[in-house]
């Protein structure tokens, strides 16, 4: 049997480690990858395992490790790319959106970019500034990458192993906050597609949309609710681009009133995305708008009052309860 | 279209040690003056250089002529073709035939080329069909030749990305323990971009087998090398831990032997050199630019006296390499090869408006399927009478224009506006 | 009198002047803004007139630009860059977004960050690659930065005007297939607040909202649809950070449909924001779905497909008579 | 808190051509290691250099070695406060003492400092109260004290940004014919960036009067120098046109020099200077990092034998300088030191909620404003006896739980969640 309990961090470590062993074309890179594990240890013994060729501690240069990831996938490479902390990863932007993001389409498909970039995102560690951002939207308006985030140990491994082997750069966002959260990781078992949402929880009266770090909020909040009475659906969407809609417009038929939470700030974030299509998708069958429950429109505060600012499970709460009243 | 391989390239670095009767040791420029490389004079002399010898055969000689001869009248005719409306842009390599002859011609075939906009020259050297390179600035794509035919990547606008890329594919060239070289080629300007800087740092943290092969045209559009940098621009690998060398860009022969040292160096593992090809931007920055705003034309007429291919011709000819009949071939070579290139131009189709979808993502992406189907649907709208434009419309799935529940209604009521297109 | 017929392009160059004449702090920064003026010569006869110590050619490093000038704001002047194109943006990316946009809030207001940032951007001039892109939802969504863009020659002088004023950094996008386009200057009348929408045409059936370069389509699209006997109400955004949710409001209450139209993709596009924040806001009034029509999900297309790509007068209408529909 | 001026920073650089007593001429570094300027040899002996020239009265000294002693004192306060729980992160300087107190100290009230998140020595010759750069690593605030009312920016955190804001505002300094002079601190690994050599180019272009004062500590967090450059740092300004120079960074008196000629240099506009201080970081990268995973122990040890405090003590103690009562007079003070910092640190309350939406923007945004309101109404909403709370709700403008035409619904349903807080 080969089903075991990791943290989410070990279960990343661990399908490295497998794509590592079974391609000799995966390479892991960033800024302290390889001795030290990184900052979080997900590269934790690869270096040892592998050697300096196979994990590479670059030097301090986002754009640099970007830039020479895409080179080395133009050599056949398949380059897994750490950037340390969210708030990181801008000196590389121009390098993701303007070259990475396109370059497949400015060869008309004759060369592939099969980049991964790992970051770790989000919150809730009671860090310094820039490194508790949720900078997905950023990203997942720009045509050509792929943004995903798993939410539990099983989707960090697998979702890892396909991102991996698929041929688009993808940006991989961990929630950082969950690294030490344990489940179970069946390391046989075939996953679903990388980019369909999962219904983590069913429910009838609501439908919680969340990805990343805020689905276990969403499912404590569910479970609240429950006792009030009150069965919330919950949808796990692990792809904010493209973002599977089509399962999020079947539990909303379902249930009638949707709530898109995200840690990132509300205004121009996914939650506006998700809002805007399933309207479309489902005018006639809302009860309420969709609402959103998200970050505010102000620099990520300082620790002290992070607990303010991220959604908790009363935010959560409280948007079901404005939905519901209506 | 094939190029001829100038078979010079191949041959070892040291051939021998005989020296053209023409070569003589002129002094290197003086202490003020960076120092220069240099093994042709202006006026079509051989002279010689410590560092860097080289021994081309009158073959060979003719051969990088006849690269550079019909490299400019490529560009000549690409800039005729965007004055008659045909392309939407273009930028003319004029001046900088004899550094990017020169350069592309050190090349082995398995070597790698990350090109700015402007090395229409080293295409011509890498076997790249020009007319492959007029697509994008025709506007029909954004490049769209297979890099890897002629390992020759695409043309890279955002000034100096390609030097990371160039770097990353020379680390990746390392690890499988190939001997061949990368070369990067970027502007004075781009010397100015943190991502050449980086790239500096990587190959050399990573001793890279890689060549940066910057032509300082001395301008970047409006501004002068002096905007970019107060030292001379070679100077600046020393403090990234490399060699860099200054060489005359208009002279075709010290810019080939230059980067064949520097390609070797790398072969050899050990690591990058920067190449400054010292030269001139002869014409406008594009055809959307206009020099006179900005500088004299005396700067010009100062630099046509150093025209690289005049300097070649007066070698060939000083030395009897090359009779009349070679020139007078290779001016109907040109003008076959303008001709071909006009009329490749001219029959190049506009693309299939649902190209917009392809190529985003090798691996499909849910949102493009959908927004190609409803832009099939759409297109499709406006031709009412055609039964194909209603399958179309089917096909794409959307609902009709009552706009049932749960489905965005489809573009039915657009064609009255068809007129409008 | 002091009303002038002027061309958008030589709008902004008469505020610039006026700006740089009024206050000795303002300093013009870019590539090729000085003898050359700018590639669309905006900055034309600026540097003559106020020497090469006010407007200033750099090197060519976005990023040194826009760090320099948040140094130079730190000492006092009032920095107004010029970032040539769009897609030449994404080197200052970085500095813009953890710099610029934060210094304020990481100083508790002790310090104030003056500077405008002038992107010409947007398509339909027939360019090359990165020459036609519209980000500016990559920068509505951080917080700390004001986004506005105009689309006449009156806005174009005043809201610069009021930009360079703001002591809060400014992403000025400049609608650069209208550059050519006239219009009377007031250079006299007091103008509107900067973030303050405008209703450009009234209407009765459904309103548009667009900004920058769509204004002018919408307008078009109204004086056909009126053809038809359809009544469109546009509203000119101007600001897309802050949004003027108040007058959009006010007139979806009136027409109960709204279409948004923007050159930039749809999809986590500004259309996606005011689509879930009005149909919130609107929720019982709505008749149809907020629809948005836009860029797709592609990178920006070549030039010769561009006519397809960006949102034309029949895009527009057809989301309108899909909207009627409903 | 005051902090002592170290009035020796203000004296000409060449004060009198009288030697100390101790002083002696010690051969340079033999020229496989890179030329390193050292004034103070590890045993504490007095050395000369030709190009720096140093004198200070014994007050001076003991200024100097109060600096480096208080600033350890705080420092080691802080990773004890962080140990028990009182901040969540720091970044100790620890073995960087003499890099930062004689660096600083060459500094007048009139420059300006661009640190990173380390400087601390620095912002204590600056006179900022360290208790101010606590609040960061509390996570009370993002630094928070007014960079204008000591010339000391903000910290940093993003690397290498600040050297290009350190960069502007000496071109503005130059713009205001000011004679004052700009530093900008960073590291080894910032060297990588490409913002660093960004500032690079434009503090050359412009001749911007800036210090780039690097600290290489040797490390960035585990990667050894070896991974960002393969030369040393002070060799890299040369290739942008300006001087590097290379000293030893535990030996106060040399940063001091050093630093004060570099600073003289930009005041007489002669442009940037690198400074790179070469020096080593004793203890972990941050609380949250363990050396231990990647570096040997014998390092720190061969390196505690260089520790510049004990390097000074030395010197004061061979010279007489200095006798028991100073130290011990020093000692109470750094424990009072201690003592204050940590008072104040326990006694730091947590900002307001509300903080949150304050300085987002110096004129107003709308949707601040909203959010404040909403944010204010909601958490009012959780004091349901409150009448106040009803007032707040009442006040932000939203409509009742009912959620009426055009309003989104308010928050007045959350209050039973709140034994959930
Ligand atoms: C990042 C970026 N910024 C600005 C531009 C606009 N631009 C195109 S070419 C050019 C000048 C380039 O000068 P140089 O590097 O010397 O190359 P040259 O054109 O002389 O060959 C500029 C500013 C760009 N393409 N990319
Ligand atoms: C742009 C960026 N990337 C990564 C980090 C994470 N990080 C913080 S400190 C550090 C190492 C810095 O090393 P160095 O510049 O030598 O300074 P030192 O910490 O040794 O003082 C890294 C990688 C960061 N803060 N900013
Ligand atoms: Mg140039
Ligand atoms: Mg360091």
């Amino acid at each position: 049997m080969t089903v075991q309990k990791l943290p989410i961090a070990k279960a990343i470590n661990e399908s490295l480690r497998k794509a590592l062993d079974t391609d000799p074309k995966v390479l892991i890179m960033g800024e302290d990858v390889g001795k030290l594990g990184g900052v979080f240890r997900v590269t934790d013994g690869l270096q040892k395992d592998f050697g300096e060729g196979r994990v590479i501690d670059t030097p301090l240069a986002e754009s640099g490790i970007v830039g020479t990831a895409i080179g080395l996938a133009l050599r056949g490479y398949r380059p897994v790319v750490e950037i340390q902390f969210d708030g990181f990863v801008f000196p590389a932007y121009d390098q993701i959106v303007t070259q990475l993001a396109k370059m497949h389409a400015r060869a008309l498909g004759k060369i592939k970019l099969p980049v991964v970039i790992r970051i770790p995102y989000g919150g809730g560690i009671g860090a310094v500034e820039h490194h508790s951002e949720s900078p997905e939207a950023l990203f997942a308006h720009v045509a050509g990458l792929k943004i995903v985030s798993p939410s539990t140990a099983s989707d960090a491994y697998w979702m890892m192993q396909q991102a991996i082997q698929t041929d688009d750069p993808v940006i991989f966002f961990e929630p950082k906050r969950r690294y030490w959260d344990k489940g179970e990781v069946n390391t046989e078992a075939i996953p679903g597609p990388l980019h369909r949402a999962r219904v983590a929880r069913e429910g009838a009266d609501l439908t919680l949309v969340a990805y990343g770090p805020m689905v276990k909020v969403c499912l404590e909040a569910a479970a609240a609710a429950e006792e009030e009475g009150k069965s919330l659906e919950i949808v796990d969407l692990r792809s904010m681009s493209p973002i599977d809609f089509d399962t999020i417009q079947t539990s909303v038929e379902k249930t009638r009133r949707l709530v898109v939470v995200h840690e990132a700030p509300v205004f121009y974030g996914s939650g506006a995305e998700i809002a805007a299509r399933i309207t479309e998708r489902c005018f006639y069958h809302l009860e309420a708008p969709v609402l959103r429950v998200g970050g505010y429109h102000s620099p990520y505060p300082p620790a002290r009052l992070e607990d303010e600012y991220l959604p908790g499970l009363d935010r959560v709460l409280d948007a079901v309860d404005r939905s519901l009243a209506y | 279209m094939t190029v001829e391989s100038t078979a010079a390239a191949r041959k070892p670095r040291r051939s021998s040690g005989t020296k053209r009767a023409s070569a003589k040791r002129t002094p290197q420029p003086q202490s003020s003056e960076p120092p220069l490389v240099q093994l042709l004079s202006p006026e079509g002399e051989r002279v010689e250089h410590p560092d860097y010898q080289i021994d081309l055969t009158a073959e060979e000689l003719r051969g990088l002529h006849r690269d550079m001869v019909l490299t400019r009248r490529f560009d000549a005719e690409a800039t005729a073709l965007q004055r008659q409306g045909e392309l939407g842009l273009w930028a003319s390599l004029l001046g900088q035939e004899a550094a990017q002859i020169g350069s592309g011609r050190a090349l082995r075939d398995d070597d790698y080329v990350f090109p700015t906009y402007r090395e229409h020259g080293v295409a011509w050297c890498r076997g790249v069909d020009p007319t492959n390179l007029l697509g994008m600035f025709r506007g029909v794509n954004h490049g769209g030749w297979d890099p890897n035919s002629n390992n020759f990547h695409l043309y890279t606008i955002v000034i100096g990305s390609q030097t990371l890329h160039a770097t990353g594919y020379a680390m990746g060239v390392a690890k499988d323990g190939a001997d061949s070289a990368v070369i990067a080629y970027f502007g004075d300007g781009a010397s100015s971009q943190g991502d050449v800087a980086e790239s500096f740092t990587f190959s050399a943290v990573y001793n890279a087998p890689v060549v940066f092969f910057c032509q300082n045209n001395q301008w970047a559009i409006s501004e002068p090398t002096e905007k970019q940098t107060r030292v001379p621009l070679y100077q600046r690998a020393q403090g990234y831990g490399f060699p860099g060398v200054r060489v005359d860009g208009n002279d075709v022969l010290a810019c080939l032997a230059v980067t064949r040292s520097a390609l070797e160096r790398a072969r050899r593992g050990e690591g990058p050199t920067l190449v400054e090809a010292f030269t001139y931007r002869m014409g406008a920055h594009t055809t959307s630019d206009d020099p006179t705003k900005y500088r004299a034309d005396e700067e010009r007429e100062a630099w046509e006296a150093k025209d690289p291919i005049l300097r070649l011709r007066r070698y060939l000819e000083r030395e009897g390499h090359a009779d009349e009949a070679f020139f007078t071939a290779l001016d109907e070579e040109s003008e076959t090869l303008g001709k071909r290139v006009r009329e490749v131009v001219r029959a190049m189709p506009d693309p299939d408006p649902m190209a917009i979808f392809d190529h985003v993502y090798a691996d499909g992406h849910t949102l493009v399927d959908e927004e190609r189907a409803q832009f099939a649907a759409y297109q499709a709208s406006f031709v009412d009478a055609d039964p194909a434009a209603d399958a179309a419309i089917a096909a794409a799935g959307v609902t009709g224009v009552a706009g049932g529940a749960g489905g965005a209604g489809a573009s039915g009521g657009a064609g009255v506006h068809e007129g409008d297109r």
